[in-house]
């Protein structure tokens, strides 16, 4: 009995070493297409968690194909070192979860050696995968957290190594709230509000935001994950007599808020917060009610964004979202900080060029980090309009 | 109040429609069919198929969605329950094959449809208002209430005043003897099946129809509302999971209302736990009989 | 040799959770041996780490000190909890278990001091992998030991007719009760070690899909003896790494291979393991005869 | 006497099920149980075993009342029993079967245990082999209780029941399902067991198996005992002939 557990655990292991052998195989040829006089470089590597599968699925594929599109793009151009040295993009999934995202960043720094991570789709997975590369001293770029605690003043402690490039709804969330107050006249509204870290943090940010604009919050009404009816929530909130319904919430809950605000609460709008910015809910016919603060626009007119768009649908034959946008700008500037340093796969001095890294045109608009690492960009406040993101006026 | 309370018979019928399917199979196999939420969906996905790619008219693609997951229900018993009745495994088996069909069936159309939540292509879901005095009726609504009711009502029947019905009774009641007395069980636990994942698809229709929107997850929140469902109607009683469908539809919206908005998920749960403990046989479910 | 050092340091979180998972499937086999069907194990699975990390934030306490009053918490919330569903069986303690296991989850989704939705963030990563292994190690001679013992046939008795157990001398109350406080017990431990494995932790961690998946890998793995609850949780916990390469079918591969243990493997996968046991059996048998 | 009941009574949702039953059962006796299907009989062993509560009436064992007390704390007061349609535990081994059927006498070894050191002769399982060997199944020990044939299981259950060394062992219906020579070793073993100070109540359908092993007979009917008595005079009983024997052949 007890060999034959040995040898089950043998087995075991071993087939852990050759699926995770079979699942990184890299793709090295790359280094030898570019091959000048003094010869080409290792690559330096980079990798991005991200959740292909699990709940936050859909993030995906336009996360991943946003940084690989930055990577082919530059790659293209020769690459670092006078074109001796290309970058290669290790892309891993986290299934959503905790700690498949800690064992993909340990993969990332144990196993793939990478200079830089970027990661992973979710803030509750990034709450346990961040600290991971803290510790060891990798830098990390968050390109699609947008709650507390990411940046700046961390659980764990020291947070010196993470930057974010998703705009945060610290930013965000006021642009939003100041915006839809001054044009709306708001006076009195509701929140609803969902269960989540991420909805917890926008209700906290929108409070403080609706009390430094001066608007009275009427009542806050919590739904759980698991409720599929939202018809009561606005029923209730309807009690109270808002100007508006903040939706504290993502995508899924706030198409349905939505729906019942247009049925029980004519030409009230909707303000929200990032959980709102989702192309999902395009097709929605009350979409035009909503207000949210986002970090891209696709109308905008830069000639950056523009050739972005460009970009992306011709390598992908599809548009581009916020997700995709933000995973490219991130890795324009991871690349422009690289270009600065002396040893792209130098982790301090990648790092010391991050804090210091600015671009004025990216698809993201003028991008720089704050001295705490967060995104400084410009926030557009937006609302729908014939299916698209339009700028709110 | 009065939208309140409309809100509340909405989604009762709702929770009703997918309750009834849950414990019409729990009542006849003893199994806790955890694939029921996948059902649900796959009616939402059935019938954006028939729309969107087949191009047929709503009122065309609720049938259609009906009739796919009651196929599919057979296809998951054939799959996942039948092996593990022949040799007679205990329940908890099946609960666990149940979950793993659910796994690969999500994902299935995860990859066909994406993760995220989507809708029917505008103007192929049918939308009109009423308006009574200061509240907004939606038909769609309106009609997903009438419907669920005449379903009921078409089961009650079917389960009471059949010939079928009555071979699903016996089954319930003992399938040894029901073998014994010529009725072919097979037969009756694919029925079985056929109509209640065919109630549960419909029901994923109805609610995708209401908010017209429809994604790979949006059973499971309905799988812990089947537990309270049946534990408080009764294990196995279709009235019992009817009127406990109602029930918890008109607790959670008064719960909204009166209650503070932190307790609102304890007071469900702890009315569960309190009903097992002090009637376990739910309000309409009869007591175990004692086993000496 | 360096690929080996980077190959553990890369799935040491792997192997953390493999290790926890499998201390969690022991709990739950536990009371599964005993007859219980119970899906309140990952209930107490948050009772025990929320506490650990909440005494070890606020009060300091060193990291067994808050290990150990985790799990006496948990354990003095289970016994009056199995003293009342006591009555129930299968299903509908299965339910009862699980409403208690929301219960819990809201409670934590509503109190400030858990930090509601938003979990409990930044906890220090003090669980070293030889603290799960030697609890493992501990835990499962010491079941596979009582497995044998006069208790352990007692709670196999009531498992197979709690009526006639009683007929036997078994005091059933008690017996069933030592394996729910028991489970619970060991259930929070594996709570508190986890919580100070990643960081972080938030009540749906602890929700019913966690109950059920403990569940999985206790019934997957097989009940028949110690061996199958720590199989399933190994397998089952390494699968997703495992079936990276098939990357977006991941899921589908997974489900189908759950499902083929369940059909194909009816007491587990420890059967494949147990089949020289059974020889064994037989032999006794035919040296009887002769 | 032994074991007695006084006034003992049960009602299910107003029907009574056991009516004032009055029995005395003599140390070292046989002591017979009959009475037509739905008399009480099994209602009357579950109550005096512990697994039904009584409405009124007492229990007496040795002349202490223990009317409220648990199956198991009854099986360490020395009453064991069979149940109506055998109750093994049928996934368990034979031999483990009886060895749970000794609990009662054993005490916790879980400390013990978790020590390890070569296997010592267990008296413990001797005995249980010993009482297998009596009920001719030692040979099927290692087998699972399940897998065994119907008679088999009834034997096992008695054996299991012995196991736990009973002062009264109460047998419920026995023989059912047994064929004659089953039943005529049956009665064999429960007189040697009467021989060697077992008192033995017996529920049983057959009459003679019953009439011939019973040195004292008490008669159910409706809940109520109707007579009591040697097996000669119960047959004599115009109230037994009137309720039961006139309704059922007597072998």
């Amino acid at each position: 009995m007890r060999i034959r557990l040995l040898v089950t655990a043998a087995t075991l292991a071993a087939l852990v070493i050759t699926a995770c052998g079979g699942g990184t195989a890299a793709p090295s040829a790359s280094a030898g297409a570019s091959a000048t006089a003094a010869g080409p470089l290792p690559d330096v590597k980079i990798g991005l968690a991200t959740s292909k599968s699990g709940a936050a699925n859909f993030y995906n594929p336009q996360q991943t194909q946003g940084a690989q599109l930055a990577v082919d793009q530059f790659n293209a151009t020769g690459g670092f070192q006078g074109g001796r040295q290309k970058i290669q993009l290790i892309v891993e999934d986290d299934g959503s979860v905790r700690d498949q995202g800690i064992t993909v960043f340990k993969k990332f720094i144990e196993q793939d050696k990478v200079t830089v991570i970027l990661g992973p789709t979710l803030s509750a997975v990034a709450a346990g995968a961040h600290p991971v590369a803290q510790a060891a001293g990798v830098p990390v770029i968050a390109i699609s957290n947008t709650g507390l605690g990411i940046v700046g003043k961390c659980d764990y402690g020291p947070c010196d190594w993470i930057f974010r490039a998703s705009l945060g709804e610290q930013s965000a969330v006021p642009e939003t709230v100041k915006a839809a107050t001054s044009k709306l006249g708001l006076k009195k509204v509701v929140i609803i509000y969902g269960d989540g870290k991420f909805e917890l943090d926008d209700l906290a940010i929108f409070r403080d935001a609706f009390k430094a604009n001066g608007v009275t919050v009427a009542k806050e009404i919590p739904y759980r994950a698991t409720d599929v009816d939202f018809a009561p929530f606005v029923t209730a909130a309807k009690a109270e007599n808002p100007d508006a319904i903040v939706a504290s919430s993502l995508a899924g809950p706030a198409g349905k808020i939505l729906d019942e605000v247009a049925k029980q609460l004519p030409a009230k709008r909707v303000i929200g917060g990032n959980g709102l910015n989702s192309s999902a809910l395009l097709p929605n016919a009350n979409a035009g009610l909503m207000i949210v603060g986002t970090a891209w626009s696709k109308a905008s007119t830069d000639k950056a964004n523009q050739d972005f768009i460009a970009a992306y649908k011709a390598k992908y034959n599809a548009d581009p979202d916020q997700f995709a946008a933000q995973s490219y700008t991130a890795m324009l500037v991871l690349i422009e900080a690289m270009k600065k340093t002396t040893r792209m796969s130098d982790k301090e001095q990648v790092k010391k060029a991050l804090e210091s890294v600015s671009l004025s045109a990216t698809p993201l608009g003028a991008f720089s980090f704050t001295p705490e690492h967060d995104v400084k960009q410009p926030t557009f406040v937006m609302t729908v309009k014939d299916k698209q993101f339009v700028p709110f006026q | 109040m009065f939208e309140q309370l409309y809100n509340a018979i909405f989604i009762g019928s709702i929770y009703a429609l997918f309750a009834v399917g849950f414990a019409l199979v729990f009542s006849v196999l003893d199994i806790l069919n955890l694939a029921h939420p996948t059902v649900f969906m796959l009616g939402a996905f059935a019938a954006l198929f028939a729309i969107a790619t087949l191009g047929l008219p709503w009122w065309l693609a609720v049938p259609i969605a009906f009739v796919a997951t009651g196929l599919f229900g057979i296809l998951l018993d054939r799959i996942a329950f039948a092996p593990l009745r022949r040799r007679g495994a205990p329940p908890l088996s099946a609960m666990i094959s149940s979950l793993a069909v659910t796994l690969a069936v999500v994902r299935v159309v995860e990859l066909r449809y994406g993760g995220d939540f989507i809708t029917f292509p505008a103007g192929t879901v049918p939308s009109f208002l009423i308006h009574v005095g200061g509240a907004t009726l939606e038909g769609v609504r309106l009609a997903i209430i009438g419907l669920s009711i005449a379903l009921m009502l078409v089961l009650t029947y079917l389960v009471r005043g059949t010939a079928l019905g009555r071979e699903i009774r016996a089954l319930a009641e003992n399938p040894r003897a029901a073998r014994i007395l010529g009725i072919d069980v097979e037969r009756a636990i694919a029925a079985t099946f056929f109509i209640s994942s065919g109630l549960g698809g419909l029901a994923g229709v109805l609610l995708a129809f209401a908010y017209n929107s429809l994604d790979s997850r949006m059973g499971l929140p309905l799988e812990l509302r089947a537990f309270t469902v049946m534990v408080v109607g009764g294990m196995g009683s279709l009235p019992g999971a009817v009127i406990g469908a109602y029930l918890l539809g008109l607790g959670e919206v008064a719960s909204l209302v009166y209650l503070p908005a932190e307790l609102r998920d304890a007071f469900a749960f702890g009315l569960l736990f309190l009903v097992l403990i002090a009637r376990p046989q739910g309000l309409l479910g009869q007591r175990p009989a004692d086993r000496i | 040799m360096d690929a080996i050092a980077d190959f553990l340091a890369t799935y040491s979180t792997t192997f953390a959770i493999v290790g926890i998972n499998a201390l969690l499937a022991l709990s739950v086999w536990l009371t599964l041996y005993a007859g219980q069907l119970t899906l309140g194990n990952a209930a107490f699975m948050a009772i025990g780490a929320y506490t650990s990390a909440l005494l070890g934030r606020h009060l300091g306490a060193p990291f067994p000190l808050a290990l150990a009053a985790g799990a006496v918490a948990a354990a003095a919330l289970a016994a009056p909890l199995g003293l009342t569903v006591f009555r129930l069986r299968g299903v509908y303690l299965a339910i009862a278990t699980l409403a208690f296991g929301e219960v819990v989850r809201v409670i934590l989704l509503a109190t400030p001091i858990t930090g509601r939705g938003q979990g409990l963030n930044g906890i220090p990563p003090k669980t070293e992998l030889w603290h799960i292994y030697l609890s493992l190690a501990v835990v499962a001679y010491v079941l596979w030991r009582v497995q044998g013992s006069i208790a352990g046939r007692a709670w196999a008795a009531i498992r197979e007719d709690e009526v006639a157990a009683a007929s036997q001398g078994i005091a059933v109350r008690r017996y069933k009760l030592a394996a729910f406080v028991l489970g619970a017990l060991l259930a929070a431990w594996a709570g508190g070690l986890s919580a100070h494995v990643t960081f972080s932790i938030d009540p749906n961690d602890f929700a019913f899909t966690k109950a059920v998946q403990i569940l999985v890998f206790a019934v997957v793995g097989g009940i028949p003896n110690v061996l199958g609850p720590v199989l399933g949780a190994t397998v089952f916990t390494a699968l997703p790494e495992l079936l990276r390469p098939f990357k977006d079918y991941r899921d589908i591969f997974q489900g189908a291979i759950l499902l083929a243990v369940i059909i194909y493997l009816p007491r587990g996968i420890v059967t494949l393991a147990e089949l020289r046991k059974t020889r064994r059996l037989a032999e006794i048998g035919a040296a009887d005869v002769a | 006497m032994l074991l007695e009941t006084r006034q003992l009574s049960r009602t299910f949702g107003g029907v009574h099920a056991v009516d004032r039953v009055d029995l005395a059962v003599a140390a070292g006796q046989a002591f017979g149980l009959i009475g037509p299907n739905g008399a009480g009989k099994t209602t009357l062993i579950n109550l005096i075993s512990g697994h039904l509560r009584a409405d009124g009436g007492s229990v007496l064992l040795d002349g202490a009342t223990v009317t409220r007390l648990a199956p198991h704390e009854l099986t360490a007061r020395g009453i064991a029993r069979t149940f109506q349609g055998v109750r093994l535990f049928k996934g368990l081994t034979v031999f483990d079967n009886v060895l749970v059927g000794r609990h009662a006498r054993l005490r916790s070894d879980v400390v013990r245990r978790l020590v390890p050191r070569r296997s010592r002769a267990d008296p413990d399982r001797e005995r249980a082999m010993g009482l297998l060997e009596r009920v001719g199944l030692r040979r099927r020990a290692g087998a699972l209780a399940g897998e065994l044939a119907y008679g088999d299981q009834r034997r096992l259950e008695i054996a299991r029941a012995l196991a736990s060394e009973p002062r009264v062992l109460i047998l419920d219906e026995p023989a059912a399902g047994m064929n004659p020579s089953e039943s005529g070793r049956l009665r064999e073993l429960m007189r040697a067991l009467v021989a060697e100070g077992i008192t033995i109540v017996l529920i049983e359908h057959d009459v003679g198996l019953v009439m011939g092993t019973c040195e004292r007979v008490a008669v159910l009917n409706f809940g109520r005992k109707i007579a009591e008595g040697s097996p000669a005079e119960v047959r004599a009983s115009a109230a037994v002939r009137e309720a039961y024997l006139g309704a059922e052949d007597v072998a």
